[in-house]
Order: C-alpha cells, then structure tokens, then sequence
C-alpha cells in the first residue's frame, strides 16, 4: 500500500476496516483493505469502475460477509451482524441503482425508513403527526414537497435520486454510505445537491461517498481514499492524493505523456 | 456531410414515458474515432443501443452511407459494416471463445465458406486470442474477453465500431494496453469508431473528435485538445 | 331460492377471507403461495376435531385453529426467507402436497378421505348458529373484520414496511427492517386469518375432507386473487365474487351438456387467467400501472 | 429381490421422469419461462400417440411422428402468442406462471371433453414383463426408456454444444440482451427452446401410454415432476435435472419398500421441499438466495 | 365497470333459468352423480337407466304429473356434492334426491336428515352408509356383503388362501380392508398384505413388486373407475399373474372392454336378467336396446331408485298426501316389500335393501359364476 500520510490522529474513528477480503469464486473484489472513517467528516472513495468500492459498502452494511478480516464499528466488530442490525447501529446507505420503494409514494419511503416496527404496532416512540411533520420538512429539504403522493416509480430520474437522499436523511444514522449521489445529475440539481449534502455534514454526519465526479471530490472531501483493483492504494488529504501524480495518471491519466 | 458513415438526424429514445434520448443529432465519419462523453444514465448507452437498433427509438432518423433506414436491426446494421462492441464484456460466459465467434458469425449470416478465413484474419490482427481460443469465456480475464468481444465485432467485416466503455473492469495499464492496438487497428483498417468512454483522458489520445452529452442531449463537439482545456466542461464528469 | 342464494353469498364470504389473506402475502410481501388451502384445512380440521370432540363454542375454536395454523405456518416461512419467484412457488407446491397426504392419511384426527361428518354448528355463548340466514351474518361480520383489520395493518407502519421488502429487500434491510421477523409475522397473520375461513367452512358446511384442501383448492384462491387483482383492496373480493359464482352460474345455462359443466368451468377459468395474464395482468380491479 | 427390483422400477420411471424434466429445464433455463404447461405438452403428445396408433391403427413411426409435430406446434403456439405477448407487456415470473397455469388447466380439461376423462392405455407387448432373474420381472419397455432417455441426452448434448442454434440456446440461457446485440433474435431463439423442450417430452409420453397408461389429469403430475426435478438438479443444470429426475424415480419406488404406497408421492415433495430450504442451488445449480 | 356488468350478466341468466320452471303438479327429484372428472364413466352409466326409468314412469302415466330429474354434478367430491345437495334442497326443492359415491353420500348425508330429503344411494358400497340416518337409504347392498360373499367363495370353492387387498385408502377402501381381515382368518385364510394407494396414484409398478413379494394366491383391487384400470394394467404388466378380485367397482365397461382384466373376479348383486318378471324383462330388453350395453347392477340399482319413488309418491298422491321427505320414509316403511329390477326386494330396519350376491367373471362381458344366498 501506499502510504500518503500518516494517520493524523485528531477526530475519533467510527468505523474501522481491517484487512478486509472478500473472493467470489477465487477472484477477489476486495483485497487486504484497511481503513478509517472518521467522525464528522467526508471520506471519498476514488477508484476506476470496478475498483471494489460499493464491495465495500455491501460489506459495511452486512449485504455481503467478508472471506477474511474485520470491520468494527465503534470499537464492536460487525461482522456477521445483519444488515438490519448494522442499520440501527447508525450505519444508513443509499444504492448505486437507488432502489427505491417503487409502488409506494414518496411520502411513503421517507416514512417507511423512520418507522422500526416489526411488530403490528408502531414500537418507536414519538407521536405519528411528529413523524409526519419531519417527513414534510425532510421533502421540503430535497424539493420534493409537491411530489409527497406521486408513486416512486413515476418520479424524474434527477427526483429519483433526491428521494435516496430523502430517504437516507429521514434515518438517524450517524454514519452514511452514499454510492455516487450525485452521478447523472443536471447542474441545477447538481448545486442543490451540494447544499443538502454540506448542510447534512454540519449536523455532524458522517459521510463516506463514492464518487466519480472530480468537482464534487474536490469541494467536499475531507479524506480521500483511493481504490484499484480492489486494493487501497493510497488514504490520506485531498491534496496530498489529488497531487500525486501516480494515483492521478491511474484514475485521471497520464497528463502529458 | 459526404464523408459521414453513419447519420443520426433528431433521435428520440424514452422508456415507459421516461425520455432518455432527445433530439440528438451527430455524424459518425468515415475513416474517424469518435468519442462520447458524459456522466452515468447520460445516454450515451441507450445511444448506442439505439444506433445499433438493440433499442428501439421514438423518432428520428438513421441513415448509414446516406441511406435511410426503415428500422435499424443488429443483423442489417452488421451487414452494413457496423460491429458494437457492447458495454460489459459482451461475451457469454459459458461459451467457448470459439462458440461465441461461431455464434456471431452465424447470427449475422456470414456464409459458412467464408467462416474459416474470417477467423483467421481476426486472429491474424488479434494473435493473443490463438492462446485461449478453446476456454470458456468466463475463465478469461477483463483484458482478454475485452479482446474477444472487439475481435467478434471485427468477425462481420465492419467499417465502422461501436465501442461501449471498454475501459469498464480493466485495470488502467491494460485499458492503455488496449487501446493502442485499436488505433492501429483503425487505422490500418480504414475504420470508424463511436468510442464511449469514462476514462476520458485515455480516450483521447485517440480520438479526432469528442461529443459531450449531458441528460439525454448533446451539448457540446469539440476537438480533444480543446475539451482538455475547458475547465467548465472538465468538471462533468 | 333465497336459501340457495344464502349459500353461496356465505361461500363466497369464507372465499373472500381466503383471498384477501393471500392477497396480503400476495401483494404486500411478494410472497406467492401456492399453499394457501393447507391452511384454510388446518382451520377447519381444527374446528371440527374440537366441536367432535369438546365443544361448539366458535370462541375456542378459533384462537386454536388461529394458533396452530400460525404455527404450522413456519413451514412457510421458511422456505420465503430462503428463497424467491419460482423457488417459493415450488417450495409451497411441494408443502401443499406434503400436506394433502397428511390431511389424508392423519385418519384419527382428520377421517381420512372419508372426512369428518356430522360437525355441528357454531355457537356463540350458547347461541347456536344452525340457521343458514344466520350463519351468513356470522361469515358476514367476520369478513367484514377481516377486510377492516387487514385493511388498518397494510396502512400501518408494519404495512409499509412489508411493502418496502417487497419492493426492494436489500434497501429494507439497509433500513433497518427485520426482513425475517416481517415476513414471518405477515406470513403468520396471513395463515392465522385463513384458518378463520376454515373454521367457518367446518361449521358451515357440517362435513369436511380433504378434497376441500388440496392444490386445486390453493390454485383457486390464488386464481381470486390474480383475477380480481393482486395488491388491491376489492380485487381478491371481486375475484371471490366472480370465481365462486362462476360454477353455479354456469349450471343455469341451458345449452351446455350435463356432463361437460365441470370441464367448461375449469376450462373458462383457465381461459380467463391466460387473457387477464395477456390483456390485463394487474387484475380486474388492479390500478393502471407505470413501468413495472 | 425386492429391493432390486423396486431399484430397476426405480430407474425405468425416473428415466422417463428426467426426460421431461430436461425438456422443462431447458425452457426454463433458456428463456427464464416457468413453463407450468409443459405437463399438458405430455398429454398431448401422449394422446394423439394414442388416437393414432390405437385408435386409427397408424403405423408407429407415424404416430410418434405426428405427436412430435404437434407438440412442438403446441409449444411453439404457446411461446409465440401467449407468453411472447405477457413478457412484452408485464413480464413478471409469476404473471408467466399464471398464464401458463391457465393453459394447463385448459388443456386439461379439452383432453377430458375430447377423448374422455377415463384410463386409457396403448396395448402392447412391450409393457409385460418377463421374469429375467427369479422374482424379477423387466419389461421390454424399462430397456427401451433407458435406452431412449440416454440417447436423446447425448444428442442433446451434441446439439446444444455442436450446432449454431444449441449454442445460440446456451447464449439465450446466458443473456437474452446480449443474444440481440450479437443480431439475433431472442424471441427466435426462444421459440427453438420450446420446439426443443416440448419436443423431449414425447418419448416419455408414448412411453408413458404404453405401461402406466394415461388419463386426461396425467399433465398436472408430470408438471409437478418436472418442477421438482429441475429445481433439485439445479436451475440451469440439464445434467442436473436428468439425474435429480432419475433420483425421484427411484427414490418414489424405493420409498415403497417400507413405506405405504400411498406416501411415496409425499416423498418427491419432501425430497423437493428439503432442497429449497437447504440447499436451494440444487445439486449442479448457481446460487439463488435471495 | 367491467366486474359489475358480469356480475349482471349472471345474475340475468339466473333468473331467466327460473323463470322458465315446469308447472306446480309435475315432478321433480335430484340426482347428484359424478358427471365429470376421473369417475364420469359412473355418471354416465347411472344416468342411461334414470332417464329410462323416468321414461317408463312418464309412459305409464302412473303418477300425476311429468317426472323430471334435475342432475347435479358431485365429481364424485364430496364437497361439490353438499354444495350440489345444497341447491337441489334449497332451489329445487326436491324430497328425494339419488345419490352415488360412499364419500359424496357421507358428505350430503347431514343435510337429508337436516332437511328431511330422501337420499337413495345405488352405487357406494362402503358400510357405513347404512349408518346414515332414516332419510339415508341404500338401494344396493353394500361391500361387507359383497365381501362376505366373495371371500367364502375364493378360500372354499377356488382353494385361494393368500390374500392381498391393494384399496384406496377411503372408507369403502378401509370397509373392505376391515371386512376381510375379519373374515379371512375363520375360513383359514390370510390377508398377507394391505397396500394402500392414494386416489389419484397413476404408477403401480412398484406396488405390483410388493404385490409380487408377498406371494398371493388372489389380489383384491378396491379402488374406483378409472384407477382400477390402471391398477389391473400395471399388476398384469409386471408379473403380477394370479387370481384378481375385486367389488361391484369392475362392473363397468371400462373393464369390460379391458384385456388386461380377463378373469377377474367381482361381485354384485344377484339379479337374473333372464327373471320372467315384467319389470326386470322391460328394463333388460330396453336398457339394451337404448344404451347399446348389456345391463349391470349400477344401471338396475339406479333404475330401481326412481322406480321405488314413483311407487311411494303415486301411492301418496292416491292417498292425496304432499310428496315430502317424510311422507316418502313413512310409506316406504308402510308398504316394506317392492317389485323392482331383478324381483322382489325388502329393506332392512336401516334402509338398505336385502339381495342375493352374484360373483361375476370379467370375460369380455361379465359372465355369472356363481350367486350366493343372502345370510
């Protein structure tokens, strides 16, 4: 691996990858990956297409069990924890292909992801009509407000993607996992996107995002950590990565060869 | 334009009322590499499915050699000279890499005399693909099925490729390994390419030409060199 | 006549109890049973052993069919939190004919295929339900709860949440819903209701064997509910409607042989599931759909 | 003696069993079709086999020949202008599975207003038994069926890995999309899938006629067969559904060596219903857990 | 809407069908056969002599109105068959009603004696029926009898001591198996094997291996229509060669006509086709004629149910009494002796008729070998 910097100790880790493996069928689509995500901050996953980045979601949230290694959410290992479990833990994510709730309004999604209940009966407290009032607030946030009764499926693509994040705000996770939020949206979208997500940020969540989008990487990364082949190559400042010419010539190319 | 190979003239693509393509309009010349760009569910996939007549478009267009066609299908256009190379890997896994040139041979009626020779020739440009041309397809690596599938586009003879993210799965080095080869291949084989690709400071070292699409429409042509410097346009994908 | 017609709006009562409880495992969890009428026999093997046995009293044959069809119904639920699509299909297939041979051959306690004969009707603090007039109010209200209660647990929060599996289980699971515990307790309301319907048709009809409860029974239902509509309030109701009277309909036209009644019943509902499958697959009452 | 001879009954009926199990799996395999009528394929097979030749006293080879054109006529129909048009306008497996059910039922019923709803045999001297050891009586019609079942599983083999067409099948299994990008029509090579499976269901149809005999309700059992074995062989697997339907036979006759007959039906669903829950890939399958 | 607009289609052409009902003095009375699915080959052969039979009524004008039967289709399930009884009581409003199948009779037995309807039985032979209640009656006697006739029969005249009953597991099924593990021991035989099979098993090839292993001198088949085929087929296919015995399930054509069954033997109820009794000849000479089918029981058993109504219900209207369930038990009782198809009958306390048994070969067309007094 190469070492960019040295860990700077400063925010509390939330969760932490450690030589994490996983192999379908012999080929391994995560190799010895290990890694920090800290607290209050954003950590961006980098890496060419098939770099073993939402791999690595799958094996956060408990969606796939690694072959090998640890993942240990504040200081309590996690692995072989269901997915549900992990998700109350305070780990929420969005999906690369959304996934959305798609016979059910949005109103629906958002409410559905506040409510716990297994049981027949509403088992969280707080009163429906409090639920109810932050789901409006949460579709008023994402500028969905006027589709609250449309049904998920017949939404726009760039509403579509606001409603993952809807989705995704109306949990209490501290820690969130989005799988390229942003990818496909027009500028407009794009900038109110931004907004929600440093707004989210200075509530104090935890953000690790993959994506693609060099802009995006730049005003909102924290950390960066850089992904090929299912290896991490390289973890460290935006600088320190963005300016190191042999990651940029991986991912970016090679300027001037 | 007389040089222009392919035509595309007002395209209109959707799905279930969903418009994914609107509008669009290009040329694909002769003797060029043309490249796509642009971000994820941009279209530039369903374009090319389109083109291929894989997808069926709404309206508009498509004429290649400067005749209009009534419904693009695979097996016309590949009788008229266009290969795709689709995205993913565009091989079956539980194929011989044999079957899957017998396959496509037949799919788009090359005659059984002329099979051998075909083969030959493809091998003959691609000579890495003698070594594993008996194993299943699935057991290849990114790089050789990538191989695999531009040699069974090159199967039907084409003049012009359609090349969807070949980058996809490969590690950077073998994407540059791959992609000199296909220049030379272009060029020695006086082809057109419409090139889709992420990558795109690779990609450009080959292109002659680059389209950006943005939300189903193209909102910019331009010259490589001159993208490169664009710094507003830089930053879509 | 107007006993005649008695009878068959309490069939169709009990058939749309049936319906709508699969239609809640049907439409809102996605789980497509083809077993629905093992459970519909275990409610009313259960009602009939104990009114054979003990007592007519309706109040204590129902929690027990309720109980011990729920808890049969793990066998359901086991292969749903397995597996999906054609393999829960064939799992349930294969337990509906596990327990057909059961029902048939378990002879101290279900008669075999003789059946059980002579059941006596309900009652209700003392108040015996032999009156077929009667005997409709009883299914009547019942369904009426039935249709009120499922009704109020699909608008529920657990509604919601047997939706969102069925829409996509992964982003549930990302949610923090406990798809096994959901699915399992849909799958336990589900047969615990259905055994409710069994419990009525044991009292009702005085006689039950198990040609009441074997695949062709299962298919039926499930014909009710894709008919009348998956995942829609009236559509497993209309479907009940429809399919129940379609028999007795059809004995009243005039033209067709004595002999081929069965078959051209058969024939018309297998004609009508391959045309709605074709023309409208939502169902009579399904809503107009968008991209699926 | 028993024991062994229950074991050949075993593999004389399970012969038969894989043969239509194959058929079934190849269809479901190929186009991702649960195709629930493929019993009534059988019955068609079997009764115009048995109108022909025993009723109108057809030369054999003909009989079989017509059963083949017709049921591969019945498949074809059913693709083209039944599923064809419920994938292109909704497509969910189970809409399939309820269209296709309603086609069995039908089909079902038409045989028992046609040719009547009581048992119905094609007498022949194929089906009585000799005694080959003491106590163990094989009938001509045991060899025949294996014979027959290995035959057309090697030819399947040979077609599906040596002709354009078995390889265009296997590519259909793999990605319908990609089928079409490659210039073909899927819906072509769909319609060859069912010309095909149908098609494996004749032997074991004529077969059938000949020893067990045949009566209108005969479809839905084979179907249930069918179902089992391909999901006990894995999904997928033709080698795996030939021996999962070889298995079922003989575990059916095998269960009756203790076991009351009237259970040994109970025991190919058990067999199948402990396959979903523990091991829902089957013996040869892929993955399928959800 | 679409549903609704069905729903009145169906509910038009109900009404129409009433509205087109007979006139108040004519006749009616059910009958709830098997009409389709695996046993309509029954149905079908009950419904060749009641229609004779309400012919010969009809002609002979004996009865005030015109008889008319309104058929019900039971599949031979019981449920269709209480759903069926239902109709005929409730819509019909019918005060006797013919029956067939053990299991259908059980099934519809609770609403005849609820309702007061007659039900007359001519085709099930499990002896429970006779433990139906008063307004259960059986025309036919039933299969303990046809066991008690046969089994003598095999042990003593054809020297067969090892048996092996192959039956549906049903009650006629366990009737006979009870039947013959009680009787066999007495007369020094041995019912060495019972093998159940379910109702709608087609393969038999294995069962002929346990039939083979357990070396039986006869093997009694209780089974039903088309299965019984299917069971003689599969046992003579696969070295099964001794003695078949079975009930008055093989008296019909199928088995007949089936080579496999050559040599079977079955019981059924004494009747001489040759009697020189009006009735008996009248009914021999036309149900020949009409069916082109030699006469069985079956076919005599129901003719006589519709014979033995005409009988009551002329008496009673002679006597100017309503045609009820019960006036139709009380002169039954009344009168107690009837002549029917095959002579003189008399029914016992529990409604179920008194005959001599006859032990048939199948033979093309079944042959009498033997009869056997009443004991």
């Amino acid at each position: 691996m190469l070492q960019v910097s040295k860990a700077p100790g400063s925010p509390a880790t939330l969760l932490e990858i450690a030589n994490l493996t996983k192999s379908f069928d012999g080929v391994k689509a995560v190799e010895d990956v290990s890694l920090r995500l800290r607290e209050g901050i954003i950590t961006t996953l980098v890496g060419p297409n098939g770099a073993g980045k939402t791999t690595l979601f799958n094996l956060i949230t408990g969606h796939l069990r690694p072959t090998s290694g640890d993942i240990r959410w504040q200081d309590e290992s996690i692995v072989g924890t269901a997915p549900w479990k992990i998700a109350r833990l305070g780990v929420a994510r969005t999906f690369q292909d959304l996934r959305l709730f798609s016979h059910m309004t949005v109103f629906e999604n958002v409410l559905t992801v506040m409510e716990k209940s297994a049981w027949f009966w509403q088992s969280e407290a707080g009163s429906g009509a409090e639920r109810h009032q932050r789901v409006h607030e949460i579709l008023e946030a994402t500028g969905l407000q006027h589709n609250a009764g449309v049904r998920a499926n017949d939404l726009a693509y760039a509403e579509r993607k606001f409603l993952s994040m809807a989705r995704i705000m109306a949990t209490k996770a501290k820690m969130w996992l989005l799988d390229e939020p942003a990818s496909g949206l027009d500028p407009r979208s794009y900038e109110r996107f931004v907004t929600l997500l440093r707004g989210e940020v200075r509530r104090g969540i935890t953000i690790c995002i993959i994506e693609h989008n060099l802009e995006i990487v730049v005003s909102i990364s924290d950390r960066i950590s850089f992904l090929d082949q299912g290896r991490l190559l390289a973890d460290g400042e935006p600088e320190e990565i963005l300016g190191n010419p042999e990651l940029s010539s991986i991912y970016f190319g090679e300027r001037n060869s | 334009m007389t040089d222009a190979l392919i035509s595309v003239d007002n395209l209109r693509v959707g799905y279930g009322g969903r418009v994914v393509l609107d509008d669009i309009s290009l040329q694909i010349r002769k003797n060029e590499v043309l490249c796509l760009v642009g971000h994820n569910g941009a279209g530039k996939s369903t374009l090319m499915n389109a083109l291929f007549g894989v997808v069926t478009r709404q309206g508009g267009e498509i004429s290649v050699d400067g005749q209009r066609l009534h419904q693009p299908e695979p097996k016309k256009m590949a009788a008229l000279g266009i290969g795709l190379v689709p995205e993913g890997r565009g091989i079956f896994p539980g194929l011989t890499v044999d079957e899957i040139f017998q396959l496509a041979m037949w799919a788009t009626g090359v005659p059984q005399r002329e099979r051998p020779e075909r083969i030959e020739w493809v091998m003959s440009i691609l000579p890495r693909i003698k070594t594993f041309h008996a194993r299943r397809a699935g057991t290849l690596s990114g790089g050789q099925q990538q191989m695999v599938s531009i040699a069974r586009a090159l199967l039907s003879r084409p003049r012009c490729l359609l090349m969807d993210e070949p980058s996809i799965g490969l590690a950077p080095k073998l994407f540059q390994d791959l992609l000199q080869p296909i220049r030379q291949l272009q060029q020695q084989l006086g082809l057109s390419i419409l090139l889709v690709e992420q990558n795109v400071k690779e990609a450009f070292k080959i292109s002659d030409r680059v389209l950006v699409m943005r939300s189903g429409a193209i909102i910019h042509e331009t010259s490589p060199e001159a993208l490169a410097d664009n710094k507003v346009l830089m930053q879509f994908y | 006549m107007i006993a005649y017609l008695v009878n068959l709006a309490t069939l169709v009562c009990i058939n749309a109890i049936l319906a709508i409880t699969l239609n809640f495992i049907m439409g809102y969890a996605g789980i497509f049973s083809l077993a629905h009428a093992v459970f519909f026999g275990v409610g009313a093997y259960v009602a009939a052993f104990i009114a054979l046995q003990w007592t007519d009293a309706l109040l204590l044959q129902l929690p027990a069919a309720m109980l011990i069809a729920g808890t049969i119904s793990a066998a359901l639920a086991l292969p749903a939190l397995r597996v999906r699509g054609d393999y829960f299909v064939a799992a349930s297939l294969g337990f509906q004919v596990l327990a057909a041979t059961v029902f048939s051959e378990w002879k101290s306690v279900t008669g075999g295929i003789g059946g059980l004969v002579g059941i006596p009707p309900a009652s209700i603090a003392g108040h015996a339900f032999s009156d077929p007039v009667q005997f409709l109010g009883l299914a009547g209200v019942t369904l009426a709860l039935v249709v009120v209660l499922t009704r109020a647990i699909v608008r529920s929060s657990f509604g919601r949440s047997l939706k969102a599996i069925r829409d996509s289980e992964s982003a549930a699971l990302a949610f923090g819903k406990n798809v096994a515990l959901i699915k399992t307790l849909s799958v336990f309301y589900s047969t615990a209701v259905c055994a409710v319907a069994g419990v009525l048709y044991a009292d009702y009809l005085s006689f039950i064997n198990v040609e009441s409860f074997t695949i062709d029974a299962s298919t039926l239902f499930m014909a009710m509910v894709i008919v009348g509509g998956i995942g829609t309030v009236w559509g497993p109701i209309v479907g009940a409607v429809l399919l129940t009277l379609l028999p007795a309909a059809l004995t009243y036209l005039p033209f067709l042989p004595r002999t081929e009644i069965g078959s051209v019943q058969q024939m018309v509902y297998g004609l009508a599931m391959v045309l709605l499958m074709i023309f409208k697959p939502d169902g009579l009452m399904g809503a107009k759909r968008g991209e699926a | 003696m028993l024991l062994l001879q229950l074991i050949i009954n075993g593999i004389q009926v399970g012969a038969l069993y894989g043969l239509t199990a194959v058929g079934f799996s190849l269809i479901f395999g190929a186009t991702k079709i649960f195709h629930f009528a493929h019993g009534a394929s059988f019955a068609i097979s079997a009764y115009v086999f048995y109108y022909l030749y025993a009723v109108l006293l057809v030369w054999w080879p003909f009989a079989i020949l017509a059963a083949c054109i017709l049921v591969v006529l019945f498949g074809v129909v059913l693709d083209r202008y039944v599923y064809g048009p419920i994938q292109s306008a909704d497509g969910s497996f189970f809409t399939i599975f309820v269209g296709s059910f309603g086609v069995a039922v039908v089909i079902q019923n038409l045989i028992g207003t046609v040719f009547g709803r009581g048992f119905i045999s094609v007498p022949s001297a194929l089906s009585r038994s000799v005694e080959t050891l003491p106590g163990l009586y094989v009938a001509p019609t045991a060899g025949i069926a294996v014979v027959t079942a290995v035959v057309c599983f090697v030819a399947l083999q040979l077609f599906l890995g040596r002709t354009n067409i078995g390889i265009a099948l296997r590519a259909l299994s793999e990605s319908p999309a990609l089928v079409r990008t490659f210039g073909l029509n899927p819906k072509a090579v769909s319609t060859c899938a069912f010309a095909l499976g149908s098609l494996l269901v004749v032997p074991a149809a004529v077969l059938t006629s000949m020893t067990s005999g045949l009566n209108a309700a005969i479809g839905g059992r084979v179907m249930l067969i069918s179902v089992a074995a391909t999901i006990v062989g894995g999904v997928g697997s033709l080698r795996g559904a030939a021996c999962a339907g070889l298995l079922l036979g003989i575990a059916e006759n095998l269960a009756l060596w203790r076991f009351d007959p009237q259970w040994s039906e109970a025991v190919t669903f058990l067999i199948l219903f402990a396959f979903i829950v523990l091991r829902p890939s089957g013996f040869f399958g892929r993955v399928v857990t959800s | 809407m679409w549903p609704l607009r069905k729903v009145a289609v169906l509910a038009f052409s109900m009404l129409v069908a009433l509205a087109g009902r007979a006139s108040a003095q004519d006749l009616r009375i059910g009958a709830i056969f098997p009409l389709s699915g695996a046993n309509a080959d029954y149905g079908d052969l009950y419904m060749g002599a009641t229609e004779l039979a309400v012919s010969h009524l009809n002609d002979t004008k004996a009865l005030g109105g015109r008889l008319s039967i309104a058929y019900e289709d039971s599949q031979a399930l019981p449920q269709q068959g209480v759903i069926a009884m239902n109709k005929l009581v409730n819509v019909e409003k019918v005060s006797y009603v013919l029956s067939a199948f053990t299991g259908v009779s059980k099934a519809i037995s609770t609403t005849a004696t609820r309702s007061r309807t007659v039900a007359v039985n001519g085709g099930g032979v499990g002896p429970d029926l006779a433990e139906l209640g008063e307004y259960f009656w059986n025309v036919i006697p039933l299969a303990n009898f046809e066991v008690r006739a046969m089994a003598p029969y095999l042990v003593r005249k054809r020297g067969l001591k090892r048996f092996v009953l192959v039956y549906v597991d049903d009650p006629l099924g366990q009737s006979i198996k009870r039947e013959l593990e009680s009787s066999l021991p007495s007369l020094g035989a041995t019912l060495a094997e019972a093998l159940s099979v379910s109702s709608n098993a087609q393969q038999f090839s294995g069962v002929a291996a346990r039939v083979r292993d357990a070396k039986p001198d006869v093997v009694y088949i209780a089974s039903f229509g088309a299965q019984q085929s299917q069971i003689i087929k599969q046992l003579r296919d696969n070295g099964v060669t001794q003695q078949l015995a079975s009930y008055s399930g093989f008296a019909i054509p199928a088995i007949a006509s089936l080579p496999e069954a050559k040599g079977a033997l079955f019981t059924t109820q004494r009747i001489d086709w040759n009697s020189d009794d009006p009735v008996t000849r009248r009914f021999t000479r036309e149900y020949q004629a009409r069916t082109s089918r030699a006469p069985t029981a079956y076919a005599a058993n129901y003719y006589n149910a519709v014979l033995l109504y005409g009988t009551l219900a002329s008496t009673l209207q002679k006597a100017g009494l309503p045609i009820t369930g019960e006036n139709l038990l009380t002169k039954r009782r009344e009168i107690g002796a009837f002549d029917l198809v095959g002579g003189r009958v008399t029914f016992e306390k529990d409604g179920t008729i008194r005959s001599a048994m006859q032990i048939n070969e199948v033979a093309g067309e079944p042959a009498v070998v033997e009869t056997v007094a009443v004991h």
